[in-house]
């Protein structure tokens, strides 16, 4: 393991959607490495990070996240998600907000934003119920090119522009590759 | 279908309408005039849809990007490319949008049309009675038609009405036809107008005909759960939404005195249905009391499970909810599958004009593993005689229907946790984890996660091993099923007028901090418990919980300390702190029934033939708020959208992104939430209030939460708006560790801030929003969206401004 | 909607039908009993519909291996896995076949009921009178229905039966109901049938109502083409299937004599309705011989290329085969907008109730860029006003309709031949070939390939350098659209009961060796000649030869050498060597009428009430074949399953496997091929004729191959076998230039064989097949299937075999 | 072009369907390359060849296909293909029929084939009209998985288990593929 994380994890393999049938049509994910992903995030004017309620189930993702939300990226905190933040006594630049209506907001131009900074270029989501997830991607994917799609989640999201593949049943890697993207961001 | 032979003029006569053969029909007494839209064709309330639509914005989630529905596909409309013909992403997803909620639609309207043919067959016509305290007995078809029936012969009209309209809708999804996203959504809402008007005239047929409580809230208990079922006796098991033929099985039970010999079980609707027969008795047609003799087997989500656990000897389906291998799953253990409407066939031999000897024999010889049989009292008789005589049969065929222990420990053996089931489990249950635990010798990991799985059957089909991973569930739970006996409230039908009349000032206040009502499928995220949390939330909360079809059932399962079901706890009134099972999938008319009657009974407006007036009414005054945490089919779909046509937000799970639609609002526009003050016309910007129409929730706590906030409404007074402030503030510190963030939008004045926050709101609203506190007169000086005020007449509608003269 | 007033009791009155305001109906004359079958139900036919697919296997061709219909979805069915709710891929197929067919038949059947009222509300009730040599006068209305109309009013019966079939259909649809793919097959003929019905009473409505022709041989001749549109008046095009709006312009210009100021074209079917109205003329209300004063401009394939050509000012669109994204495209070009029925709103203002003066105002200020007016006679004012008033405002507004040389030849160098078009073209152009000669200056490519592309825009679309393709293709020719002027027939409505009296015997015997009927739309896999080909082989070989539609569009632009069209060429007779127009699509239905009336006119069968008496009768001795070879909507697919139902086999084109169904016969099995003898109730193998009931043909000389081989008939005497099979071989050596391997299980007896092949055919009987052959007698004395046997009475019908007393 | 030859010309990229638009679900058809192609073919023990009316548009592909079917591969004429042959008066194994009738044949176990020996193990379709080749493999994707579907066309064929990547617009290197797959054959 050590070896590969030196190497970096690869995080290209398993197009595989985490839902085997969600196979939208001709225009699908790629698959990235944790360095091209942080890198990306890290050149975003306005990314912001969207976080669902599976970080329940891993907590110590919550504690990834924010060290991402320290770096200054806001988090959005779907479903009951921001309870995780207001334990871990993290509340600086997170808002608690359904992921529907925040998607509504994204797919809109002239939305101003969680803190009214303006329209985000740059949404990158994780935690999220799959099929919830990758629908509010393809509402993005078909209603706001604009705004670029990226997933850190362990999951293949094929309705992303730029995603991991499927790492669903390797916790360490995805860990580990989580902590790559980080590091990149930290670059 | 009778050739006229005399001849006979009426061409003067243009009051007198003569069905023949019908009961003569009376003037109308109707204090009512009729209103502007009776009757209303597909554009007809097009302009109320748009003012829903421009406010909740139709957001869609494609769930593909080609479209493949005609010659010139599959074409690719991913970011707005357009189709050969024309059509975008946007109008393709409304088509489907329209497509699926004409399924849903139609299913209730061909089964109300199936029973008004049956009931009059059966019954003759009928006097159209709902009792003395069920004056307002129809209200959704006064609504949209702008009649009142008075004898079930009546109801044709309403049906021909809709099925003409139908058809206009199905024309409007062919290609080439309608192309812009918005009108394909106002067809939608026509359509859930059409599926609500279904649905009410599915259930008042029956509640008529078959004598069904009229708004009982003390419905008898019913047992419920696959351990009801009792295994020494032969159980059939009436499987659908239709209950003509398990009917006509219970009436040849009861007249032939075999209950000794036969226990029925009902699966989804018709279990309600069944349950619900002659309160108060109609002997010669239909025995005294039958309803609760039968049992309702379970919802749904449990229908494989049962399957599985070997509960049953034959089964009879009628209509909708029928899993499609319903007779492979059954003829793999020989049991007779009964199929008793033209609606499903499963490719069995329409026997319905051969002898019941004859059928009898083929089934109980296993000769053949089912039949067709489109008569309700033959398929009936054939259901009980088969399930008695087949028992001993099943028996001596040794039939293998539950794995051995042997077996479970060779299948567990065999798994290489390759997790090609977890990639297709809807819950996303890793299946290899509790086969590992499993291999432990531990299985209460299969048990927790029993009530989890929906039962879809996807992950044995993907299983490399052949793992049969739901007879593990199986074995693994068997004691469980045995246990699962419990008490659920019968299908009480619509409120009362005077339980109307009680809490319509509650409602539109805000006293009652408002209606819920938790309707729909199996198809739960998170499994059958959340039902009950959430129904539990509410009541003990003090607001008027309703509920019906299978999120009732589910709710069911479980007890509190003292052992009580949730139906024992509370009592079935229409009313706070209550909770009323109204029946099954179209009793959820009763629910819309029941808001509009707010509107009628409580504040008089004039119903008839008056449905946008009626909408506007209940979107601004009435806090209702529906949620289908199990949603899964078209119905439930068409069933949301008629809601939302009617001015009622509902909350879905988030696997109804499949729904492709949705309705939210734009907090951020305060355009959007203008709205006229009937009193004067003027404009005046309120809160976002509801603020969703068809909203998305990821968790049962994020569903809570809105549920809550979708009941305020801009008519709240202080003190209601206060109550719905606490609740929503409460849910939010229970469930999220922190009030909302918007909590503050709807406060107008001091008085509508909850008792428990209110110094430290005070204190928030000055230093984080800026407001103008006088904190010695305890007074908010400036900051409100609006004022409090008690007068104000909020509307959409143009026409409701009240013009001096 | 009248409240009854009076008090009136008709309870003893059995025989009495009255209908408020509606004339008084006499007794009915007939000399046919009832019928078993009066308007049968969703499974009434479904013993027929089984011995069809048993025959004719259902073979689909999935164009989705998942299936994303309900909140479980998507469920991957690759490979007859199931989905959560059970379905397989068949099932999942054979609902959207159902679904499919639904979205058809409501087109026609919605259209049907628009019509209804309209012409009730236009003319009020008229008697139904189609003339004196037509008295089977509504043969698809009587064989379904068991009832002859007599007024206008009596098609609500039929109408308000086809709108409950439909809704029952689509409940079937239902996630959860039918889950057998033979079942949905089953309902989709059903619906088939209802769609027959739909289209029939379309049909006649409008002729009596429009006074068309009632079955004319010698219709008038009509223009046709882009170039018939006088670009010095204002040009308004009816755009649709429902003349109602395009009716009502028509009036106006004639009755306010603006004809030297407006041209009317029509699209579509509109196109073939509006020409038609009118032949002998009801002054008062409808002028006389008003309709070929309206120009066809085209065929739906032809759209977009209108519009690229500026050829028009203003479009009235109705109802069906509108591109969705017509008022884009009109917007573009300040060409006003008229949406006329509720089928089609586009997002436009309902502008009913407003001034006509207003409305035409806004529209030729360019104020706003179209409207809905859904009253007819006020958007056949505002569509006349509009187009002579916005005339000179759009030349003022100076529109670039059409791209200049510059612009084009700036446009193809900027082509890097990426060939992203290519993989978007349903026929395959490869454009950037096109671009390159045109870049060597040569547009010729340009030229010829402009009838081959099907106008669906998706090239340009996919166009990373934004060339304007379709303004390409109208650049290089603007000469030919100037010059596209054409004559055709306008539709003559039904084939005359004396004309079926006389083609009857020679059709059922097969010295007619068949009749081929050319259908539906204009998604061709090779462009419009096809058509003509197609056509003229059929007529030229002595075939009956009847067309509608889109496909009898096409046919009229191109001439012989002598430069006449074929309608120039032909007669217009139902008879052989004759090619008649019977006129849009809803006309189809007189196809499908006139095989009926050969069984009940010609060879005297009860058709009340009698479908598939009718259907066995026309499956086993009418050698009918339809062909849709531009086939592209939901409505050629439930028009194909209706003929289907009927026992007429239909070929369709390779873009035509996205309906996903079709049956094909497997001639490997004999079993499949028993037939009883009605003389005797003996079983019978025969031949397989027809082969097929829906083939799809990979080139239009397949096509023309096959469907000469599906005119094959059990009933045909050895001269008809004789003349068919001289017609199958024929076109098997011209254009695949040998003989089909199959010509000899056709035949039964030496006279069976064509003249031309007779010897080289028996000595291959002989030495290939191993035929006995009495070589003196000139005998066949073993090998054929069965002996030549005039008397020979198949039917697959036991009911049919007469048995003895 | 000579040098590409030799190393084998590369048939597995562009995996995009000739219709774009073609996605039809998880199972996708791989791409491989000649020789492999040649070689299954090769071993298959009832293969059929499918040639349908495009090889008018590309008649060298005739000769192409009578030198398979001259060494001893069956072939199926759809359309009015057959024509191509007779012209070139090879109709030794040649059989004219529909390719709609023929793909219902082969989704029956129990059919004896063109030649009344058996249901085929194998087909190979060639010179098809697109969607309607692509349907017909879907027809036998989902109704008959034991009959292998190859194909040999200039198209990526998404629903077939073994297929070229899309060489519509490379007609020289097709044509060498397809030599290379014959050669492979007669290995
Ligand atoms: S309906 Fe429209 S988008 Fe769909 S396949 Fe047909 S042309 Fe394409
Ligand atoms: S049956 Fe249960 S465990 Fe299996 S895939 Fe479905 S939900 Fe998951
Ligand atoms: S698919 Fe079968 S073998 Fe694979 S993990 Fe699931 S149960 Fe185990
Ligand atoms: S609640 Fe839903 S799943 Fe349950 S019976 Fe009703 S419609 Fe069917
Ligand atoms: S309808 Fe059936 S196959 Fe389709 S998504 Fe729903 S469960 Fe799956
Ligand atoms: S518009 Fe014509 S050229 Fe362009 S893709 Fe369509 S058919 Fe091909
Ligand atoms: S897509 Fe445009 S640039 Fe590419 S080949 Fe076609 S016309 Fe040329
Ligand atoms: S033939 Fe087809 S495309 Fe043409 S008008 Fe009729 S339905 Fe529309």
């Amino acid at each position: 393991m050590a070896a590969e994380v030196k190497k970096g994890i690869d995080t290209t393999k398993n197009a595989i959607p985490f839902e085997m049938a969600q196979i939208p049509g001709p225009e699908m994910a790629k698959t990235y490495m944790p360095k091209v992903l942080g890198a990306i995030i890290k050149k975003s004017k306005r990314p912001l990070l969207v976080v669902g309620a599976e970080l329940f189930d891993d907590p110590i993702m919550f504690d990834k996240m924010i060290e991402m939300g320290k770096m200054g990226i806001p988090i959005a905190a779907t479903a009951h998600s921001v309870k995780g933040f207001v334990d871990r006594g993290y509340m600086n630049n997170v808002y608690q907000i359904g992921l529907h209506p925040l998607t509504n907001y994204l797919r809109f131009p002239d939305w101003k934003g969680l803190d009214g900074q303006g329209q985000y270029d740059t949404v990158i989501f994780m935690g999220i119920f799959y099929k919830f997830a990758n629908a509010m991607f393809a509402t993005l994917k078909n209603f706001n090119r604009n705004v670029k799609r990226i997933s850190v989640d362990r999951y293949y999201h094929v309705n992303a522009n730029m995603t991991f593949g499927n790492m669903a049943f390797t916790p360490d890697d995805y860990h580990a590759a989580v902590d790559e993207v980080i590091a990149a961001m930290k670059k | 279908m009778a050739t006229s032979k005399g001849s006979f003029s009426v061409e003067d006569m243009k009051n007198v309408q003569i069905n023949i053969g019908a009961v003569v029909k009376e003037a109308e007494e109707w204090d009512q005039e009729m209103g502007p839209f009776p009757k209303p064709g597909v554009a007809t309330l097009r302009d109320w849809d748009y003012k829903i639509m421009n406010r909740y914005k139709i957001m869609y989630a494609p769930a593909d990007d080609t479209c493949t529905l005609c010659t010139f596909g599959p074409c690719d409309l991913t970011g707005d490319k357009k189709g050969a013909c024309g059509i975008d992403q946007a109008g393709a997803c409304g088509k489907i949008v329209l497509i699926a909620c004409l399924m849903g639609c139609c299913a209730h309207a061909a089964h109300g049309r199936h029973l008004y043919h049956w009931c009059l067959d059966k019954f003759g016509d009928m006097k159209f009675d709902m009792g003395d305290e069920i004056l307002v007995d129809s209200p959704l078809y006064q609504t949209i038609i702008g009649k009142k029936p008075k004898s079930l012969k009546d109801f044709d009209e309403g049906l021909a009405y809709l099925e003409e309209e139908v058809v206009q809708l199905v024309a409007a999804t062919h290609t080439g036809q309608e192309g812009y996203f918005m009108d394909f959504e106002s067809k939608a809402l026509h359509t859930g107008m059409m599926d609500d008007l279904g649905m009410e005239i599915c259930d008042l047929l029956q509640i008529v005909a078959y004598d069904m409580p009229r708004g009982a809230a003390d419905a008898p208990l019913i047992e419920i759960g696959m351990g009801t079922l009792d295994q020494n006796k032969g159980v059939l098991i009436a499987y659908g939404h239709n209950l003509a033929a398990g009917a006509e099985a219970m009436i040849y039970a009861e007249k032939n005195n075999l209950w000794d010999k036969v226990d029925i079980g009902g699966v989804c609707c018709t279990a309600f249905d069944l349950t619900r027969i002659t309160e108060t008795g109609r002997d010669s047609i239909v025995p005294k009391n039958l309803g609760p003799k039968a049992k309702i087997a379970g919802a749904m989500g449990w229908w494989r499970k049962m399957v599985r656990a070997g509960v049953m000897d034959v089964v009879m389906v009628d209509e909708q909810c029928v899993y499609c291998d319903v007779l492979g799953d059954a003829q793999k253990r020989k049991i007779p599958v009964i199929a008793t409407t033209d609606k499903i066939m499963l490719g069995l031999p329409d026997r319905t004009n051969d002898s019941v000897d004859q059928i009898v024999e083929d089934l109980v010889s296993f000769k053949m593993p089912g039949v067709a049989v489109l008569d309700p009292t033959k398929a009936g008789e054939i259901g009980i005689r088969v399930a008695i005589a087949v028992k001993p049969k099943r028996a001596e065929a040794k039939i293998q229907n539950l794995i051995t222990e042997e077996q479970f420990k060779e299948d567990i053996k065999k798994c290489t946790t390759c997790n090609e089931c977890a990639f297709v489990c809807p819950p996303h249950i890793r299946i290899s984890d509790l086969i590992a635990e499993a291999n432990k010798g531990n299985l209460e990991a299969f048990s927790s996660m029993y009530e989890i799985c929906v039962g879809c059957g996807r992950c044995e089909q993907s299983c490399p091993q052949g793992i049969r991973i739901l007879d593990l569930f199986e074995y693994a739970n068997r004691q469980y099923i045995k246990n699962q006996k419990f008490k659920m409230r019968a299908g009480r039908g619509p409120a009362r007028d005077t339980e109307i009349r009680a809490v319509g000032a509650p409602i539109v206040l805000g006293t009652i901090p408002g209606v819920i009502a938790l309707v729909g499928c199996s198809n739960y995220p998170k499994g059958t418990k959340e039902c009950y949390d959430i129904a539990k939330e509410f009541v003990d909360r003090g607001y008027i919980v309703v509920t019906s079809g299978c999120m009732a059932m589910d709710m069911s399962l479980y007890t509190d300390a003292d052992g009580k079901t949730i139906w024992e706890q509370y009592g079935g009134a229409f009313d706070g702190r209550n909770i009323c099972n109204t029946g099954s999938c179209v009793a959820n008319a009763n629910i819309m029934g029941a808001a509009i009657k707010v509107a009628t009974i409580f504040a008089h407006r004039n119903h008839r033939a008056n449905f946008d007036d009626i909408a506007d009414y209940i979107l601004n005054k009435v806090g209702a708020c529906g949620i289908a945490w199990g949603a899964y089919s078209q119905k439930a779909a068409s069933i949301a959208t008629g809601c939302n046509r009617l001015g009622i937000p509902v909350v879905v799970q988030p696997h109804s992104v499949m729904y492709r639609r949705s309705f939210v609002g734009r907090t951020d526009k305060p355009e959007d939430w203008m709205t006229i003050d009937a009193r004067d016309g003027k404009l005046q910007q309120v809160e976002p209030a509801p603020e969703a129409m068809l909203y998305i929730a990821e968790t049962k706590e994020e569903a809570m939460l809105e549920m809550a906030k979708l009941c305020f409404r801009p008519s709240d007074n202080s003190i209601g708006r206060g109550i719905k402030l606490t609740h929503y503030c409460d849910i939010s510190m229970k469930y999220f560790g922190k009030l909302p963030d918007d909590w503050h939008i709807f406060v107008r004045d001091v008085k509508d801030l909850p008792l428990v926050y209110k110094e430290d709101m005070m204190k928030t609203l000055e230093s984080k929003f800026g407001w103008k506190i006088d904190w010695k007169a305890k007074k908010i000086l400036s900051g409100p969206l609006r004022p409090a005020d008690v007068s104000f007449d909020p509307t959409l509608i143009s026409r409701k401004i009240r013009t001096k003269k």
